[in-house]
């Protein structure tokens, strides 16, 4: 299992800030297919994808335990 | 209080300069990003922002070890508040100290630059007759920065 | 307290950025200079200040109108401290606020610069062994300005 | 008769910070002749010349009442 995190728009699209996914072996790009199909409104690409706090690749590899977050365009300052 | 922070309180701007005063600095800027009533005609009624915390965090200390390897002899401190905030208030603080206020000033500038760019924090703004999350328009997501 | 003057006293320098805050101003910067321990591998004591006081003011207070002329929508606040001054002590302290952050750190910058152009104050620096009036060796003295 | 003041490095030569002197209707060039005859260390040109608070031409005239400063190069900040 991983933990998902959704912000911002993303948060309100989804109604949640965080869920569990079964998705432990699988890469950044099968986790934009996993949540595209789970909420349709989310459109691929439109946010970057970060792992454990890093901003990650579509071909990086999600393991058990680790922490991936969505992250729409930032707008701080 | 730490030197690359994410607060939900009101921001004290002269401590994070306090933050980066040390004897052989010459030159202090402080930048602080204000909650502005009017943007593009229309009237900010207050602001929401919220942070991916701990990468936010992560990030800003990022952003100051950039600086002190782009500017040696720089030392940086920034905090970001969250949740709501009304007019004037305090968004965003930086603080930079230098032997010399070339580097200060440069060096603050890209600090902000590079928060509009890399951190993980939102602003919504709340109008009288609705609400936006904004997003940063000259950058279009990627997969990865 | 006056938007530019002379003072004698300790600067704090959140006074002169409250002064330039409003509701349209979405940025502020804050400059401060500070004394120096190190000046090119010669250690200073403390400096010694002298100004024309009133030509002083009046020369900031020029500054000022050059910034508002050049970058309309701004608003500024400059303070220099005279009399003796330890390490670490501000001498001068620049608040520029604007709508937006680009004019706000150049107009900033633009006031030192000018500050060390026009302005009739004038260092002198104390070592262990010695004591110097330091001139702006950029500028030659001409006839006028 | 106009107030002449001197500052910095300038009032340490003259020994005074300020005198009255009488060049009424005289230049700013004629104050600075007066100037290094009185004090021989000032060099013309080593320094700029404020009247009434402002920065003044060799040219300018001086008239009864007026304030001249002697402005050497300043390094405020």
């Amino acid at each position: 299992m991983i933990t998902v995190h959704y912000f911002a728009g993303l948060k309100e699209l989804t109604g949640v800030a965080q869920e569990q996914a079964d998705l432990s072996g699988r890469t950044v790009e099968e986790l934009w297919q996993w949540v595209s199909e789970k909420y349709p409104g989310i459109e691929a690409g439109a946010a970057r994808v970060a792992v454990n706090e890093e901003y990650a690749l579509p071909e990086d590899r999600l393991e058990t335990g680790d922490v991936a977050a969505f992250i729409p365009p930032v707008s701080g300052g | 209080m730490k030197t690359f922070e994410i607060v939900s309180h009101k921001i004290e701007p002269q401590q994070y300069a306090d933050m980066v005063l040390r004897p052989e600095a010459g030159a202090v800027t402080l930048f602080t990003g204000h909650v502005r009533e009017w943007t593009k005609g229309v009237k900010t009624l207050y602001l929401s922002y919220e942070a991916y915390i701990p990468m936010a965090e992560k990030k800003l200390a990022q952003i100051g070890a950039e600086i002190e390897e782009q500017w040696p002899g720089t030392k940086t401190a920034i905090a970001h508040r969250i949740g709501e905030l009304a007019i004037s208030d305090i968004a965003v603080v930086i603080a930079v100290s230098s032997p010399h206020r070339k580097a200060a000033y440069e060096a603050n500038e890209y600090a902000i630059e590079r928060i509009k760019e890399i951190v993980p924090i939102w602003k919504k703004e709340i109008w009288e007759d609705g609400e936006e999350w904004i997003g940063d328009q000259k950058k279009k997501p990627g997969g990865a920065v």
